[in-house]
């Protein structure tokens, strides 16, 4: 007969150990499994956490957890294929507590919170991955299966945190298979500059006119994805970089375009090449984002069964957040759980009370606001094309002293724009979207 | 623990090889150590000894006076006559305790690693496994044993200061064979040791020689692997022919696993095996740098591609730029002829 | 537009090194359906967007080279005929980021 | 019947690389592993243990994240873990290491009498194959080494019969117990651990013993205790390509008669 628990999780990632937390503490049998040797081993983001959102399952996690750089400086890149526009902000107050974010490593990190949630008393199996729902005769989730001999567990509520490939909530129909424009494909890479650890950090340091500690981050749109719908970015880690490239499933497809090879060439851009002199790759990671936004959210429930996390599509693209949306959806979850369990009723009804909640939260809120953000950029791909390179023109042509008369070079600007009316409107379509 | 003192050690002296032999005939091993042993025991003044357990050594002893050694130290008797670990450890520390070596050399071998790592702990000194180098501080008579570590990343030499004899065991075929004098003469000495086939707690029951079964390339000496360049799995007997003909074994790279060309037993790099055979020959392998950390220690790499800018030629000892599909036949030719000459001649 | 697959799996061939891999030797999790339905497929759009390089046309059949599969799933909804049976590897398998 | 499994957890070499510039070692951020060959010896043991019964206890000395490697080898089906752990045994060479551990088997003797000792053929940090039959002769055991497995114990009869893998072939040795068998890596793989096994072992807290759990002359322990002491570190002469010919200049035969030419001067054939 196979063990019971009250809660199965699959998956040790921010959703799944966010949910592991909140319930554990409050007394109920947990149990997390994850496929990877240690919770981390398979986890891969860009590398931004975001403190707040954080903290309200992990208080001051900051204080003990090996998060790389607070995040002091945050850059928005526009580049051309030879030249960027560069914007950004930068707060001191940033570099203090509370602190806005920091960088992290998701193998360091999510294996010190995995720790942290065996101690709180989880009990979290690595080197496991569940193949299967067991559900009773009614349909109603009563367990997973996993591939290891004598591989079954029940529990009277599962939670599905098992990413964003998510094959679980797939094989129990709570959604059909993505398609290739609900998902971005990123690549990235661990780059290290020459040295000891404290050498390489003092070069970053040096490289990103940064303070001893402090981080930024950059997001770049224009010519690195090469027409496609996507971003690069580059995160400072204590000794190390994170770079990135990434774009719509679909467009890979459809631009015949190889993920790695995107990425070395993004690396050799003259306003990238410098910051990499000298590293060496120290490790190469792939991963897929939910890209589909609010309306490809799945039912987030069903009797005995929650989705959380990038297994719910809860991702917001636009912003660059995830692990915020997977760590709110996690811990509502967890609490869910712990009313179904005082109540002893775990069907839909009940577990619906995680829906509701999620739909009270930034969460929704913001996917909701952002519906259509998705399908716009990749119906005006304007903004990843000829808007940046446009931008670059016009700085080129502005920040150039070449004797002509700034009258004349206003004007030669202004003509760079070409169908003012597009642009007004295409602004005028993106501030719709936004709004 | 420590019995051998500061004053004791120094009545230690004389340079010692075992002479591991099975069916009369002494492993190349236990030759090639008389190289450096002659050198060590020039340097410090002293007798190059060997040590013959088993039958046969009278005839071994002459073999090792014309490869160096000065004095032949001989137990025999029926109960060695297949190695076992306890009866020749008995025999090997009767001789240690008698006549206090100050050096003692073993090959690296199955037989060597398992005896030498007994008898150090039942005369209470240090082994240094795996040497690769060997020197002596003649001043201080001090043995500098250099060795491999950490997955041969890194080289360390190690010290045995206060205990004797200072004991190693050496990698085959790492040291060269000394000249051979026929008729150069040295000193027998008999010893006896009192020890009876019912007193010996192990019996070998059965034995049989190596078959071609399986494949273990982590331990082979020759290894001839096939890259993608091969171009399919039929081509892959080729590889097997020149493979047979050096008396080696068949590798692969992850590519050509990936392909389900041959199986995962077979894959050298990174992600396969770590290889550190004599001989090493690749054939249509780029070498990309996870397969060559799996390789690059091997003793002489004989690389095979039709790129001339392909990254195994960095380590390749020699590199042939061809069309693999002729030369592979054509090695295989020139081997077998040079292999049947070299037979001829025995 | 055409892209140099040799050339990029190369590239990759070599960046895969740095990564750790538990590889499974006795099952892959990736496995193609029907090889029939590559055989038709026009575009084969595995055989570039893999970021592991794991897709292989050679001499008239899809190799599946899973040993330095990153796990990422583009493959899976990628392939515009279903024809991949996608799993993830054996638990304690498959690629072990350090850093992740 | 009682067999105990000598575990280790060692650096996983193959991560460790070399600094291009400086030619040291990169030795930060190289995850520790059990080390690969432990596992075919706690494959042995498990195999005894369906086959004759037996009770399987593992050991270790290590620091006291060892502790980590001692569970996860417990999810296989072992019954106990010890772990060694003191700064008393910090800088032990092998001579050293083994007094400890065969210390440990004495200890663990006690609670039940221990019959085989288990070990890997060697760890892939040290590669000296000589902690074994260390444990072996200061026990004063038998000594099986190179095993690729264990065909009978018998414990009536107090015999065990197991095959070795030697270069010239393989042999069938019958002998006493206790005995201390190493195992090489053609013995079987090891099992893929139950979810059971695992969930055991993680509610399970190996047990820590220091220096005042066995029973140990302190003066043989650590880097006082070991006869062997690393004098120097460097590293290894890097390789650099030989010649290379070419087919179309040389011509086929001379071309290939070069290699061959190479291999008669290096004594490979």
């Amino acid at each position: 007969m196979p063990e019971k628990f009250d809660v199965i999780v699959v998956g040790a990632g921010l959703s799944g150990l966010s949910a592991a937390y909140t319930m554990v503490n409050k007394g109920l049998n947990v149990i997390v499994i994850e496929r990877g040797d240690y919770p981390g081993a398979k986890n891969v983001m860009g590398g931004v956490l975001y403190r707040q959102p954080t903290s309200e399952v992990f208080p001051e996690f900051w204080k003990e957890a090996p998060v790389e750089r607070p995040v002091i400086e945050q850059d928005m890149w526009l580049l051309s294929d030879a030249s960027a526009v560069k914007a950004g902000h930068r707060s001191e107050a940033w570099a203090r507590e509370p602190y806005n974010a920091f960088t992290v490593l998701r193998g360091k990190f999510d294996a010190w919170l995995g720790q942290k949630v065996a101690d709180a008393g989880a009990l979290i199996v690595p080197g496991t991955t569940v193949v299967d729902l067991l559900r009773d005769g009614r349909g109603r989730v009563i367990g997973v299966r996993t591939n290891r001999p004598d591989g079954d567990l029940l529990a009277n509520i599962v939670i599905l945190a098992d990413g964003a490939v998510s094959l679980l909530s797939e094989k129990i129909e709570l959604h059909t298979r993505w398609k290739p424009n609900q998902l971005a494909l990123a690549v990235k890479e661990i780059l290290a500059p020459p040295g000891k650890s404290d050498e390489r950090a003092k070069i970053i340091e040096e490289r990103f006119g940064l303070a001893p500690g402090e981080g930024l981050t950059i997001e770049m749109y224009g010519a690195l994805t090469k027409g496609m719908v996507g971003t690069a970015f580059l995160y400072t880690n204590k000794d190390t970089l994170s770079f990135g490239v990434g774009a719509l499933l679909s467009d890979y497809a459809e631009f015949k375009q190889n993920p790695h090879a995107l990425l070395q060439i993004a690396k050799q851009h003259p306003a990238l090449a410098p910051l990499f002199a000298g590293c060496e790759v120290r490790e190469y990671a792939a991963h897929l984002i939910p890209e589909g936004g609010y309306d490809a959210i799945p039912p987030l429930f069903a009797d005995g069964v929650m989705v959380v996390g990038d297994a719910a599509q809860l991702c917001n693209g636009l912003h660059r957040e995830g692990s915020n949306l997977a760590v709110t959806s996690g811990k509502l979850a967890g609490e869910t759980a712990i009313e179904a369990h005082n109540k002893g009723d775990f069907f839909g009804k009940t577990l619906s009370a995680y829906a509701a909640k999620l739909n009270d939260t930034f969460v929704i809120k913001d996917l909701r606001k952002y519906r259509r953000a998705s399908q716009h950029m990749e119906k005006n791909r304007q903004f990843f094309t000829s808007y940046p390179a446009m931008l670059n023109n016009m700085a080129t042509e502005f920040f150039t002293v070449d004797s002509v008369p700034k009258r004349e070079k206003q004007w030669k600007i202004f003509k760079m724009a070409g169908n003012k009316l597009k642009i007004a409107a295409d602004l005028w379509g993106l501030f719709k979207v936004v709004k | 623990m420590p019995k051998t003192t500061d004053d004791s050690i120094k009545d230690f002296r004389g340079v010692w090889v075992y002479v591991e032999h099975a069916d009369g005939k002494a492993t190349g091993v236990s030759w090639e150590l008389l190289t450096p042993g002659r050198h060590m025991a020039d340097a410090l003044g002293v007798e190059l000894g060997v040590m013959i357990v088993g039958d046969s050594g009278s005839r071994l002893a002459t073999e090792a006076f014309a490869y160096g050694a000065d004095i032949a130290y001989i137990i025999d008797g029926p109960v060695f006559s297949h190695y076992r670990t306890e009866p020749h450890m008995r025999a090997v520390v009767h001789l240690i305790n008698k006549y206090q070596p100050e050096i003692f050399l073993l090959g690296a071998t199955v037989t060597g690693r398992d005896l030498a790592s007994a008898i150090a702990i039942e005369v209470d000194t240090g082994l240094t496994a795996d040497c690769t180098q060997l020197g002596v501080d003649v001043e201080k008579r001090l043995f500098e044993m250099t060795r491999p570590a950490f997955g041969g990343n890194i080289m360390a030499t190690i010290l045995c200061e206060q205990h004797r004899p200072q004991m190693a065991t050496v990698r085959p075929r790492v040291m060269p064979m000394p000249a051979r004098q026929p008729g150069r003469l040295g000193r027998i000495v008999r010893e006896e040791l009192e020890l009876k086939e019912a007193d010996i707690a192990t019996k070998i029951l059965k034995f049989f020689p190596t078959e071609s079964e399986g494949v273990n390339i982590a331990e082979a000496d020759i290894i001839v692997t096939a890259g993608r360049g091969v171009g399919s799995a039929e081509n892959l007997r080729m590889i097997e022919e020149l493979a047979q003909a050096t008396g080696g074994v068949v590798g692969a790279s992850r590519a050509v696993v990936d392909l389900g060309w041959i199986s995962y037993a077979h894959q050298v790099g990174q992600t396969g095996k770590t290889v550190r055979p004599r001989l090493y020959i690749a054939v249509g392998v780029s070498g990309a740098i996870q397969h060559l950390v799996g390789m690059q220690n091997a003793d002489t790499i004989i690389a095979i591609n039709n790129d001339p800018e392909a990254p195994i030629f960095s380590v390749a000892s020699v590199g042939i730029v061809g069309d693999l599909f002729e030369v592979v036949p054509e090695l295989t030719r020139q081997i077998k002829a040079a292999r049947e000459q070299a037979a001829a001649n025995v | 537009m055409s892209i140099d697959t040799e050339k990029i799996r190369a590239g990759i061939e070599k960046e895969l090194y740095v990564n750790k891999y538990n590889v499974d030797e006795h099952q892959s999790h990736l496995r193609v359906k029907d090889p029939e339905v590559c055989n038709k497929c026009e575009d084969k759009p595995c055989t570039y967007l893999c970021p592991a390089g794991v897709y292989v046309w050679e001499s008239g059949q899809l190799t599946v080279q899973y040993s330095g599969c990153l796990e990422c799933g583009s493959c899976r909804f990628a392939c515009p005929h279903d024809n991949l049976e996608w799993g993830y590897p054996r638990g304690g398998f498959g690629m072990v980021l350090k850093m992740g | 019947m009682h067999v105990v499994v000598c575990v280790k957890q060692v650096p996983d070499t193959t991560q460790v690389r070399v600094d291009p510039v400086t030619n040291t070692l990169i030795r930060e951020g190289i995850p520790t592993v059990v080390n690969p060959f432990d596992y075919y010896a706690l494959e042995c043991a498990l195999s005894i243990k369906a086959r004759f019964g037996a009770t399987v206890t593992l050991i270790s000395m290590g620091p006291p994240d060892a502790v980590k490697s001692l569970k996860k080898c417990l999810a296989y089906g072992a019954d106990r873990a010890v772990l060694l752990t003191d700064r008393a045994f910090a800088g032990s060479d092998t001579w050293a290491t083994s007094y400890a551990l065969s210390a440990a088997v004495r200890r663990l003797s006690q609670d039940e009498p221990v019959d085989i000792v288990i070990c890997g053929k060697q760890t892939i940090d040290g590669d000296t194959a000589q902690t074994g039959p260390g444990i072996a002769r200061h026990l004063g055991w038998q000594q099986v080494t190179y095993s690729t497995g264990v065909e009978h114990v018998d414990p009536d009869a107090r015999t065990i019969t197991a095959e070795r893998k030697l270069e010239r072939g393989k042999e069938i040795v019958r002998t006493t117990l206790p005995v201390v068998v190493t195992v090489v890596e053609d013995a079987p793989e090891i099992r893929y651990a139950s979810l059971p096994g695992i969930i055991t072992s993680l509610r399970y807290t190996p047990e820590t013993w220091s220096v005042q759990q066995v029973d140990v002359e302190l003066a043989n322990l650590g880097l006082k205790g070991s006869p062997t002491k690393v004098k120097r570190i460097f590293a290894p002469p890097q390789r650099s390509g030989g010649e290379v010919v070419s087919v179309e200049k040389a011509g086929l035969v001379d071309a290939v008669k070069s290699a061959v030419d190479v291999l008669h001067t290096q004594g490979v054939l």
